[in-house]
Parts: structure tokens; C-alpha cells; sequence
């Protein structure tokens, strides 16, 4: 691996936001061997880190895909790459009762467009939900993602204030202390990491508040801590994110990604 | 030994929605990204069917044709999107500006949908599901509501859970790969929640890329995933699914789903995108004839041929 | 893309049992007169288990072998019976008499069984079902609750139904006719209630008839009904499920359960069919070679080969 | 058809008693759309019924068979014969609780150690259960096919007072009368017709007692009550039953049961 910066090394001239938020996000699932993963960064991250720090990682799919072996990239969580040769193509009840809600799942990937301070997402409207400034889709499996993973990774491609929310306009998502004091008990740890070009957010637990752990080479506390809605707590042994290395970018550009669908 | 005397149910798409899909109804179209009833979304605004409760997880471009078409008035759903590709001009116009009405919406998740299917098809009361603990949706959607577990949890203390309500609707319809005349239909590559869909259902229409002989069907019944005592009609409509997929007919449309954004951000263009490739086409056929063979060429797929396996006779 | 990494779970059905059946284990054995896991209860027979709750829908011939040789205490079942084909001696008198000793039983019906499966494999609290109203099995079994829906019944009254805990057996055992060495397993003809009892397990063990290579099995995804994920070990173990049957590789052995009335209606006649089949046999490969090639004749199948479908390939 | 009794007709004197059985069960489905059936007589009244008076009667099989067309006449509900070929074969769950107790089936099919005059139905155990006299199978589906069915129908090859009893030993699946008490709302009207070799004992639903509505040839109300341990209603319009007639009786041992699985 290298040393260097994504600004300062030779074959990380070029590293895009993708490539960063995917090689970072990689590097966190080692040793884990479930994911629910979406298209997109998630399947990039979960991908990379199979051929990486976790050899025996497994992508279930919302659609119900486990164990696929695409022919291509594939584009949506249903494109049907996914389903030629693999391992098992099973129900939505199956997929969400069983699988999912049945506790098979380490590692949740979600996108939303709001988080707060305790790992809590939304991703249904920005403004009052009756009467929305914008319309979002919606939870999609989010709601049960977060509830039933054993932890969830967030990636988020903005770090802003009103990303990083003090008050969420809506909960879709709600982690593990929101379900507590709506008196349901909560499977896992709700959102763990959050990565972002900025740094690494992350929390172990019910009770904890996400705290700054790590930052790229070159973006200080305080450049986060302005891009972040609440008054961010910042871990003693704040860390420094080692830049996408040869290896791993080799890895993704020439065998992840070749086609460059989401390296955009 | 028993004589053969299936029904046929066999009809065309008009006979069919005419018969099955009246103003009011409350319609489930399910297809997970695979197999979007498409064809009969484009019937229903052809007959200008009004005042529908449409109940869809995904609530994509079919819906957002069908909303602009005037034919809904109320939305169940858990996801308003157009895949990862965008918005949904016309539902977001509706839901947020009521333009040129306003949309009755249901929120839901992805499991709590499957959960009502499952509750109806199976007539329960409602159905438990480890969702929406904390969540802002139960205080904008009152029919998600908790139950006490009359057992103790792991921590010895009573337990509770939120549940949601059955569905059942007037009518649900499905696309699928094949059926015989009767109705056992038979769907491979993603499953989703239809067979659940079509069991909740008063009444149930399959749409299939094709109609094969029994024998086909008969040569493998763990393939069939809605037997025909489920299925009031049964109609045959090739690429019905389109800009969706069918697993092993034809691929998915990126480039609609891409353009639909555009399309319908646009109200003058969604308009006159309703006009020439719904009203303007008779049917599904015209449809499909007017995109043209070469378009079609290009979402043609190769061959993948599942190996079979033995059932056995006895000897 | 994704570079293999398959985890090979094979092992022998000896390891199997010696690894995830411990005494006091609760054990789910499944399969619905189809597939039923016999080669395994007989290793648990061999190895001398003692103390274990046996959870089995049908509880048959094999679970009144593992009641004789006094490997169980506890039976949670909602079919006592030997099928069509008469009575299970040894449980009837361990039932009736405590001879030798007593048994527990939780009774259930079919249904209830299979809510008990599904609220496990759903790690639900409870499951509702429209089962036992009137019924004296909820007296004879306490397990079986009400719980108020929070909706009002068609009557506008509020509505009570009956519910069942989840079940979540230390280990399940089920049989299926072929896996890849990961275990995602391939079942067809009835496919019971197999998928549900192995989710709800902490650990679950598959015995096939065949192991096949991995594009066996990816070549038809559709027939996987356990993935790989959910399964801790395989067991090669041909024509295991005797004297029940495996579509399309070997048929019912109807004359083995006409026998075992009377062979397990005499306690001496079953502890002599005990010793010389069960313990008088190193494993199951005895047990079939003991049987001989011209008794498998019998049971012979000829070939009704699925048709195959087109999963399509990008091209 | 012919117009003799089973005891003095050429064809029908050896009418045995399951062929009368079945062929005055399978009158009783006219009309059905779906029948639940066991292996045995239910299947044979069920067979002859699709070949004479329910040409579009499907049978469902508790295994999880819809629409088998069998190459040889199965000996189990879960014969191999029955899955080969069939238009359906589906999971357990989706056969238990969509077409079942979804409220896909007509006509339900049982049998029963005894039987009450609401129609209520013991299969579980002679004496107290927790010290049984003997220990019958128990319910199986049983309680599900009577819970969910529009209605049952109850074939009794014994009809005596042990069989048709004041009071069960045990209840193992209650008509719609003890469900009503017990504060859960039946679907069907339970048990509406119980066939044996004396005659028809019918009700229609919630509130009504099994009356005797019709009588074999030869057989007197008196030999019914004698037969029956509740004071049994007799309806007005007590009727005789036709005699199995030769098409009857040709198709079923004919087309049926060639092999005389179940005609012995």
C-alpha cells in the first residue's frame, strides 16, 4: 500500500470520491460475513472487500439474490446478472422475515438524506411530511435494515449541516435509543460507521453518540465538525484514514469495476 | 385417472381489466424490479379507470403514468421512486403541491407491504413484524400499531411489537414469464411478493410473456408459484413488462428508467408521452410494434438454460 | 468479479451428530412423508444421545426408533402416527403407560407446528393463526394464547385470535436430495416445512443424496430453497431418508411401514430390529448395503425429466 | 343408474362398504370447486366426484399437491406419484395459511375416533389426555382443515355410540359453535355432512345439531338412534338414499381404483 495522500501519490492522482468512500468503507466489513447491501458504493465496498480483508463475505440482496456471481456490473439490485448463476434467488417474505429479520445479516449498507447524531436516518421527505418541500422514496427495506442488521453502515457523499442534522425532518430509520424508548427492543447496534470524504464517524452502541474517529489525510476536526449539524463529539485517538492503496485500487478499477459504471 | 377439465381463463388484456379492474378499486400491481405489470397499467389509463387505490412496494414508473393519467387517488407503498434513477415527477408534483390534486398516501416500509400481503392472503387480523420501534412513520400511518406478546421476552418482560393490517385487494395483477390456460403460472429469477399478492386478492389476473401446454407446466410444479385456483384470468402479452424485465425473455430498459426522470419532471412532456404511447397505441401489441425490432434487439438476452431434474415416475 | 471463497461444509454424518447434537438438545427433524432425515436419527441412536426434545411434525417411525432407544424426553409434534399404516408401539406405550419411562408431549397441530417454525425463523414473539378456537388443546398445552388484534373484525368488534411462541431448536436436521458444498441445498417435489425449521435453528446440519458441483446448482438458483448462509453442515448420505422417499431417486418403501406396527408393537421384536439395523450397523452405508441391491431395485424410479427454463444470459 | 338396493341389485351386491361410502361422498360434492382430501375414501369420493358431479372439482393435498394427475393411484397424501405431473407443488406455509386458511377450500374432508352432535371432532385420545387409554395420532391438520373450511365433510366407517358420543373425551377440532363460545370467529360451518354405512347425518351451521336426513335402504331411523350416544334429531323429510349405480360404480372401480388400493 502506499503512504501517501489522495492528493500527493502518483496512482492516487486520480482517486475519485467513488473510489475513496469504497475503498474506505471496504476496509471496515473485515471479518464480517453478511452483508445487505444496495447498488452502488455498498456493492463496491462489499466487493472490494471480498477480494480483500474479508474473503468470506456473502451479498444478500433486497431483491433476494444470495451468492451471485454476475456476468457484469450490475446496475440495479434486480438486474438480471444477479440472478444468472447464483447461488440462490429466494422470496421477499423469505428474504425479509427470514433472513433479514431473523438476524442473518451483519452488516446493513444505507444512504439517507439526513442522519443525526444517534445514527438515525431519513429518507422520506425534507420538510413536514403532509406537506413535503421534497418528496424522498421512502424507507424501501431501510426501516428493516437498520432494526434487524447487527450494525449498519452509513455512507453518505455530502458532509453538511444539513446532511449531519441536529433534528431529523422525519425518522424513517430509527436506530437502536429511539426503539428503546418506543418500548421495542432492538436486534443489533444501529449504525456503527459513517464514512465520508471528510472522515469516519462512528458509535458501538445504544447510548453512544456518533463520534469523529478517523480523518482523511489533510481535513482536520474542525473542518468536520463545521460540516456537521450537531456539536460533533471527537474521539482522543483520532486517527488518520490511510489513502486508497495501489493494491486496492487495482483491484477495483480492473476487477470490481472495470466498466467504471459507479467509479464515476 | 380424472378426466381433464381445466377452465380456461385465457382473455385479453381489455377483457380482462374490464372485467376486473372497476372505478374505486383498490389494484395491486407487484413485480419487484422483475416483472412490472406494465402492460396493464398502460390498459387501465387506456379505459380511464378513476378513482383507485393502487397498492404497490415500489411505487415506479407504472404508478407515476397511472397518477398522471388521472387514474389514482390514494397510494399504498414503501417505496416512491424511480429505481436509482431519479424522481417521479408526477407523484412528487401530487404529494407535494397537490398538482393537479392531491394524493391520498399510505407510507410503508418494504417489509411492512410484504407483511399486509402475507396478513391478507393468509386472513389474519394483522401480522407482527421487528419494524418501525421509533420511527416517525406510526405517527403519519395510525394503522401501525403494537400488540403485547402474551409470552415473556428474553429478558423476562412482556414484549411488544408493532403489527400491520392485512390487504386485500379488489384485484391484484402480476406478469410472469408463462402460465397454462388455467392459470398455474409459473415465474423464475426474482419471485418478490406476488404469489402473496395474488392470494390477498378478491379477485387476480396474470399476465404472461407466453401461454405453454400443460405438459410443460406439469413437468415441473415446484416451478409453479401461483396455482390456477388462485387466478381468475389469464393474459398472454409478450414484453408486457417492459421497461422492466423478464428473467430469460428480455432485459431490463436502463435508458427509459434513465429518460423517465426528464420525461416526467416535465408535465407537457409527460402529457404528450401519455398521449402517443398510451392513449395513441390500441393495445400492448401496438406497443411493441412501434418501439420497433431493433430496439428490441437490443434488450435481447442469450441463453442460460437451468439443467433440469428428475421427478421420477414409478416403474 | 467475486472470487470463489466457497466454505466447504461437508462432512461425515458421524461428525455431523458428534458436532452439533448434544444430550439435552432440542432437534428439529423435518420432512413431510417426503425427505424425512432417518439416517440421521439412527446416528443419534448410534451415538447414544440421551435427554433431547424432538420437534417433528409427524412424528413417525423414526422418532419411535429414537423413543425406544431412549434418546428422548420431550416430543413437540402435532402428528403421533405411523403414517396411514398403523400405530407407533413405543410411543403409544411410553404415552400410555410410561413404559419404560414417561414422555413429555407438547401436542400442536400441523399449522401451529409450522407458525412455531416461521415465528422462529422470523425471530418473532408470537404467531397468529386461526387455529384452536373451541379446541381442548389449549387446555392440555398452555403455550398456545390469545392475543386481541388492535383492529376492529369485520363486525366492527375487536377481535381475538389464538397465537404460537416461536420454536428455535438447537440444531435442525433435514434431508434433501442435493447441495453444493457451501450448502445451498436443492429440493423438489414437497418441500415441507424444510426451510423454515432450518432458519429457525442456531445450527442447522443437511444431508443430501449427492453433492454437486457448484454450476449445478447456480444454473437453477430458483431451486435453491437454503442458501448456503443458514446451513453449518452437509452430509453425503445416499438413500437417507428410507423407508420414506427422495423424488426422483428412490420411492417409498410402503412395506416398511406396514411392518413397523407390528415390529414396534412388540418391545423385543423392536429392540432386536434396534440392534441389528441401528446399532449393528457402522453407519448408513451398511444399513443400505444390508439391504441389498435387489431390495433398492424395488424402489427404483425411472426418469420424468423437468423441462429447463431460460435464466438468459447479457449478451 | 340403477335403482336397486346394495343388497338385492346384480351389479351392486357386492357393493362393499367403501365403495358405498365413497359413492354417496362424492354425491355430496356437486358443485365444489376445492376439495382437502386424505389418501383413502375422501380421495376415492373426490375422484369419482371430478367424474361425475364436480367436473371442475380440484383436489388439495395436505402435503402441498394442487392439481396431480397421477399415474397410479396414490397410497399416501405425499405419494411420489401425486407430485409427478402435478400442476402445483407448493410450501407448507403458503398451503396452511393462503390456500387453507386463506379460505381456498369448499369442502374439507375428515375423520375422526368420535364425533359430537354439534359436529365437533375428537382425534387425539381415548380416556384423559394426560393418561390416555389410547393415544390416537392427534390432530394433524385437522383442526386447521375444520377451522378454515366453507364446510367438512365426515366420513365414519363405525357408526356407534362410542364413535357418535354425547361428550368427546377430548376435543381436538371444534365445529363452529365451541369456537363462537371460545371467542374466535370460524369461517366455515364446520362439520355439514357425516356419511357412514347407516346413512346422512347433516347440518348447515353455527347453532344447528347433526340431524339425520337420510337413510340406505333397509336401514330404519330406530337403527340410527340405536347407533348414535346422543338423543338424535330425525328431519321430516327423511329421505333414502340411491344405491351406487353401475356408472358409479363401473367408473370407480374402473377408472378410479383399478388396483383396489382402497376398494377392499
Amino acid at each position: 500500500m502506499t503512504t501517501g495522500t489522495s492528493e500527493n501519490t502518483g496512482s492516487a492522482a486520480a482517486v475519485t470520491s467513488s473510489e475513496l468512500l469504497s475503498v474506505v468503507a471496504s476496509r471496515e466489513l473485515a471479518g464480517r460475513r453478511t452483508v445487505f447491501a444496495g447498488i452502488g458504493l455498498p456493492t463496491l465496498a462489499a466487493s472490494l472487500a471480498h477480494l480483500t480483508v474479508a474473503p468470506g463475505l456473502e451479498i444478500v440482496y433486497e431483491s433476494g439474490v444470495c451468492g451471485a456471481h454476475p456476468s457484469h456490473l450490475p446496475e440495479t439490485i434486480a438486474d438480471a446478472v444477479l440472478i444468472t448463476g447464483a447461488e440462490a434467488v429466494i422470496p421477499m417474505p423469505t428474504l425479509f422475515g427470514s433472513v433479514l429479520q431473523g438476524g442473518h445479516i451483519d452488516v446493513g449498507f444505507l444512504g439517507a438524506a439526513q442522519i443525526d447524531k444517534w445514527g438515525n436516518l431519513n429518507s422520506s421527505v425534507i420538510g413536514d411530511w403532509h406537506h413535503p418541500k421534497a418528496r424522498l422514496p421512502g424507507s424501501g427495506g431501510a426501516n428493516e435494515v437498520m432494526a434487524n442488521s447487527r450494525e449498519v453502515f452509513v455512507v453518505m457523499r455530502r458532509h453538511d449541516p444539513r446532511s449531519f442534522t441536529e433534528e431529523l425532518d422525519f425518522c424513517t430509520s430509527p436506530g437502536p435509543d429511539r426503539a428503546l424508548a418506543d418500548g421495542i427492543r432492538p436486534l443489533g447496534a444501529g449504525v456503527t460507521r459513517v464514512i465520508t470524504e471528510l472522515g469516519i464517524l462512528a458509535r458501538e452502541g445504544v447510548g453512544e453518540e456518533l463520534k469523529l474517529t478517523a480523518l482523511h489525510p489533510g481535513v482536520t476536526a474542525e473542518d468536520v465538525k463545521a460540516g456537521t449539524g450537531w456539536d460533533l463529539q471527537v474521539a482522543d485517538d483520532l486517527s488518520v484514514i490511510e489513502p486508497p492503496g495501489d493494491a486496492e485500487l487495482a483491484l477495483l478499477r480492473d476487477d470490481v469495476d472495470p466498466e467504471r459504471v459507479y467509479l464515476r | 385417472m380424472a378426466v381433464e377439465t381445466a377452465t380456461d381463463k385465457t382473455m385479453t388484456m381489455r377483457e380482462a381489466v374490464g372485467a376486473y379492474v372497476r372505478d374505486g378499486d383498490t389494484v395491486s400491481l407487484e413485480g419487484f424490479t422483475h416483472l412490472i405489470p406494465t402492460a396493464a397499467g398502460h390498459e387501465i389509463i387506456r379505459q380511464g379507470r378513476r378513482g383507485l387505490t393502487v397498492v404497490r412496494m415500489t411505487a415506479d414508473i407504472v404508478v407515476d403514468q397511472m397518477l398522471a393519467a388521472g387514474c389514482v387517488s390514494r397510494l399504498v407503498s414503501s417505496f416512491v421512486g424511480n429505481s436509482s434513477a431519479g424522481s417521479l415527477g408526477e407523484l412528487r408534483r401530487r404529494v407535494e403541491r397537490a398538482d393537479p390534486e392531491p394524493l391520498a398516501f399510505e407510507e410503508y416500509s418494504h417489509y411492512g407491504m410484504i407483511c399486509r400481503y402475507i396478513a391478507g392472503a393468509q386472513r389474519l387480523p394483522f401480522y407482527p413484524l421487528r419494524s418501525y420501534g421509533g420511527s416517525d412513520l406510526p405517527g403519519v400511518n395510525p394503522a401501525m400499531r403494537k400488540v403485547t406478546s402474551p409470552y415473556p421476552g428474553p429478558d423476562g418482560e412482556s414484549e411488544q411489537i408493532y403489527v400491520v393490517p392485512p390487504v386485500n385487494p379488489d384485484v391484484t395483477i402480476v406478469h410472469a414469464q408463462r402460465a397454462d390456460r388455467s392459470g398455474n403460472t409459473q415465474v423464475w429469477g426474482l419471485t418478490g411478493v406476488q404469489a402473496e399478492a395474488v392470494y390477498a386478492a378478491r379477485k387476480a389476473v396474470v399476465v404472461v410473456e407466453e401461454i405453454v401446454e400443460d405438459e410443460v407446466v406439469r413437468s415441473d410444479p415446484n416451478r409453479t408459484l401461483i396455482p390456477a385456483h388462485a387466478v381468475d384470468a389469464v393474459v398472454v402479452c409478450p414484453r408486457g413488462a417492459h421497461p422492466s424485465f423478464a428473467q430469460g425473455y428480455y432485459d431490463r430498459d436502463n435508458a427509459f428508467y434513465r429518460a423517465w426522470a426528464g420525461i416526467s419532471k416535465d408535465k407537457e412532456r409527460l402529457t404528450a408521452w401519455l398521449a402517443e404511447w398510451v392513449h395513441g397505441t390500441r393495445d400492448h401489441a401496438e406497443y411493441v410494434a412501434k418501439l420497433g425490432e431493433e430496439f428490441w434487439d437490443g434488450l435481447a438476452v442469450g441463453e442460460a438454460m437451468s439443467l433440469p431434474v428428475n421427478y421420477g415416475r414409478r416403474l
